[in-house]
């Protein structure tokens, strides 16, 4: 039995041959043969997109993250100017782009909104579970931590990504991140690297970044946190990897995680030494 | 009529700034109010009867209105447009969109001093016509330009 | 109670380049929510632009501006330093007046 | 029992290729995700673990050596169910919106239904062109474009269609394509409207 279907297998690998491009590596001249049409369409993306960025949505969101951070909230009616983003208490120059970290008091790495929460909860009171409940921009709603990672992320407007490796917690998140960021499993066998694994991939008309390299982590960590022109809303990292692993088809990951950190340190890492435009636009 | 304003200043909570402003004698002229808005000609559904509502009667094209905008647009939740009078005595520069739901989507008024160039940010049903009129010196004038929305995304 | 506005004015050729974004949700009332129920029209109606107490723009907008709206214009006569004050009014009545220095 | 036999031996061969450390970076990388994701909606916490092929795709870089591939994708080929009534072609016009629909198996999805109660997408569009007429395809597939016109429609080409849809792993081991009918994510019908797509002579996509 097993040799007749063999023999069809044989029989057919013309087409298996025909067919081997779908598995993605040889996807190449597909782009090209599209590239003529698509890249005038881009560059005019890109064009209005420059526009949008002048005055991007985004400065709004910085500014009530600002009025958050200084406003004493919470059970313990405190500031966070007193939160450690990395580079000392209050200390918000050029912290984003050294994120993430690892972080002594917490004995954990940890991304940007991961230590927000975290000093949410140690310094205003606030209880992780409820902040992680609804933790994502709705229409009618913009998390106080979305408002706050863009606050501090726009203090890094125009410095270098400088993701630090120097503490071996930091070391093991990346190389942990990595596992993650290559383990295919669920229904249709996907991990973050089937789409974003490779070099001038498209879903549609949307460019995949390959992250593993430093050019698509440097496009993947750009614009992020983002104003999403669809329904205009402000949503960072968290809520980009939380849509991906939706996406991927797998369960879903546990807000400011462990799990989350790491593939955004491994994404932080691979993207070291560009220069970080600050909150940005997205389709 | 000045009492009125007047009156409809006071009612507007925001407006202590004004009465700061007004005591101070630098309020010449107030800012205009939301009683302006033109309630027929925001609810025409298409451009002919947007164009009535405004008393614009049907424009003459003009080659003197620069519009700018994407021939593509990213996402028709948000198209920056742009405009720029050439026609001197520009009164107001108004934005109509012929296949929204209500084709007209903004209109500003230019006072002396002000460059007739205004640029904003408008949504797109689906690909269409959006028109820029112009009235200067009482008179329309109108150029349009074509917008493409693109669908795409994955869907997931 | 509304979120402030981004407002920035520069001396630019001569004239004073104005730049503002406005954060406001512009719902179009054409839309429904998750249980089919139509979500009511919300959007800012007018805007005013006030420099020394002079009206230097006015607008009257229609739902089709886009959410967390934008608005570019310039004008003659303003100098480093002083003030311009931007107004909206939405359908609902709500307003927000912000304030801005010419740099 | 093929498929168990053959993991043994997958995993003889591969500790050897794989050093200590990297195994443990593995293994943590799977430790954290089973703390730290919960299930949601159809998405359960089983979808975390791996079966064969995706452990030995993982552990080898999606490079798995030939003979062991060829032995996997042996087993994943006699899994494939072929239509009974032995007619592979359903109606190009139903494939056409099944490969346009983007929508299945999120944890937003019902089971076999989207989010909005319609039958299943393939996401077909998301990673091939397909009618020439759709300019939004992705590259991550190839073109698929006259596909019927430039390789014929003869039953045998029916045949492969259907199983390379049903099962891709069947025929490039590490495939990125999802294993739609073997994931339970398209039926039988289904299939067979998507190798209409491709190969019926009338659809549009061999105009």
């Amino acid at each position: 039995m097993a040799s007749i279907k063999l023999r069809a297998v044989v029989a057919l690998s013309g087409f298996a041959l025909a067919c081997a491009a779908q598995t993605g590596q040889t996807a190449a001249p597909m782009k090209k043969a599209a590239g003529g049409a698509k890249s005038a369409v881009a560059a005019d993306f890109e064009k209005f997109r420059d526009i949008m960025a002048e005055a991007s949505p985004a400065e709004l969101f910085e500014a009530k993250g600002k009025e958050l951070w200084h406003t004493k909230r919470g059970p313990k009616n405190a500031s966070l100017e007193k939160c450690d983003m990395g580079l000392g208490p209050g200390k918000l120059k050029g912290a984003y782009v050294k994120l993430p970290r690892y972080f002594a008091d917490a004995g954990q790495v940890m991304d940007a909104e991961r230590r927000i929460v975290y000093c949410m909860v140690t310094l205003q009171g606030f209880k992780e579970k409820d902040l992680a409940k609804k933790p994502f921009s709705s229409a009618s709603k913009t998390p106080d931590p979305v408002s706050l990672v863009t606050y501090v992320a726009g203090q890094s407007r125009g410095m270098k990504i400088a993701v630090p490796q120097k503490h071996a917690k930091e070391r093991e998140a990346y190389k942990v991140g990595e596992e993650i960021f290559n383990y295919r499993a669920g229904p249709w066998d996907f991990s973050c690297a089937t789409c974003h694994g490779h070099d001038g991939l498209r879903i549609r008309t949307q460019d995949l970044p390959n992250i593993s390299k430093k050019e698509g982590a440097v496009a993947a960590f750009e614009g992020w946190p983002g104003y999403r022109m669809t329904g205009g809303r402000m949503h960072t990292l968290q809520w980009r990897l939380n849509d991906c692993f939706r996406q991927q088809r797998f369960p879903e990951p546990g807000y400011v995680s462990e799990t989350l950190s790491d593939l955004l340190t491994y994404m932080g890492v691979n993207a070291n030494g560009h220069v970080y435009k600050g909150p940005g636009i997205k389709r | 009529m000045d009492q009125t304003r007047r009156d409809v200043l006071r009612a507007s909570g925001g407006a202590s700034l004004f009465a700061m402003l007004a005591a101070a004698g630098l309020l010449r002229s107030g800012p205009t109010l939301a009683a302006d808005w033109n309630k027929k000609a925001f609810e025409s559904k298409n451009i002919k009867d947007a164009l009535e509502a405004l008393g614009a009667g049907s424009p003459a094209d003009s080659a003197d209105i620069v519009m700018t905008a994407p021939e593509i647009a990213e996402n028709g939740a948000v198209v920056p447009v742009a405009a720029v009078s050439k026609i001197p005595g520009t009164e107001s520069i108004a934005f109509l969109i012929a296949k929204n739901p209500t084709a007209l989507a903004a209109s500003f008024n230019i006072p002396s001093g002000t460059e007739p160039s205004v640029s904003t940010r408008v949504k797109l049903a689906q690909t269409t016509d959006v028109h820029v009129l112009v009235k200067a010196n009482g008179k329309y004038y109108m150029t349009k330009k074509e917008i493409k929305v693109t669908i795409g995304g994955c869907g997931g | 109670m509304a979120d402030p506005m981004r407002i920035r004015a520069a001396v630019k050729d001569g004239g004073v380049n104005v730049k503002v974004l406005m954060a406001h949700e512009m719902e179009t009332g054409q839309r429904k929510d998750s249980a089919g129920k139509p979500i009511p029209a919300h959007f800012i109606q007018h805007v005013s632009a006030m420099w020394q107490g002079k009206e230097v723009l006015s607008a009257n907008w229609g739902p089709a501006i886009a959410k967390n709206p934008f608005l570019e214009f310039n004008f003659k006569g303003g100098k480093k330093g002083e003030k311009i004050q931007i107004i909206w009014t939405d359908n609902k009545g709500d307003k927000r007046t912000d304030e801005a220095t010419i740099n | 029992m093929k498929t168990f036999q053959a993991t043994i031996f997958g995993m003889a061969a591969l500790a050897i290729a794989i050093s200590a450390q990297a195994q443990d970076y593995r293994t943590q990388a799977i430790n954290s995700m089973h703390r730290d994701f919960h299930a949601h909606g159809i998405a359960g916490m089983d979808r975390l673990d791996e079966d064969t092929v995706q452990t030995i795709c993982n552990r080898t870089g999606n490079n798995p050596p030939k003979d062991l591939a060829e032995r996997l994708q042996q087993d994943q080929f006699e899994a494939i169910k072929y239509p009974a009534d032995g007619n592979y072609l359903g109606d190009w016009k139903a494939g056409e919106k099944i490969a346009q629909r983007g929508r299945a198996m999120t944890w937003r999805d019902k089971i076999g239904k989207t989010s909005r109660g319609e039958p299943n997408g393939g996401s077909c569009y998301n990673c091939h062109e397909i009618d020439k007429k759709t300019t939004s395809f992705g590259s991550i597939g190839n073109s698929l474009a006259h596909f019927g016109k430039t390789r014929g429609y003869g039953p045998a080409v029916q045949k492969y269609v259907y199983g390379k849809i049903y099962n891709a792993k069947a025929f490039n081991l590490c495939s990125a394509m999802p294993r739609l009918g073997h994931s339970g994510t398209l039926t039988e019908a289904q299939i067979k409207d998507l190798v209409a797509l491709l190969l019926d002579p009338n659809s549009p996509v061999n105009k």
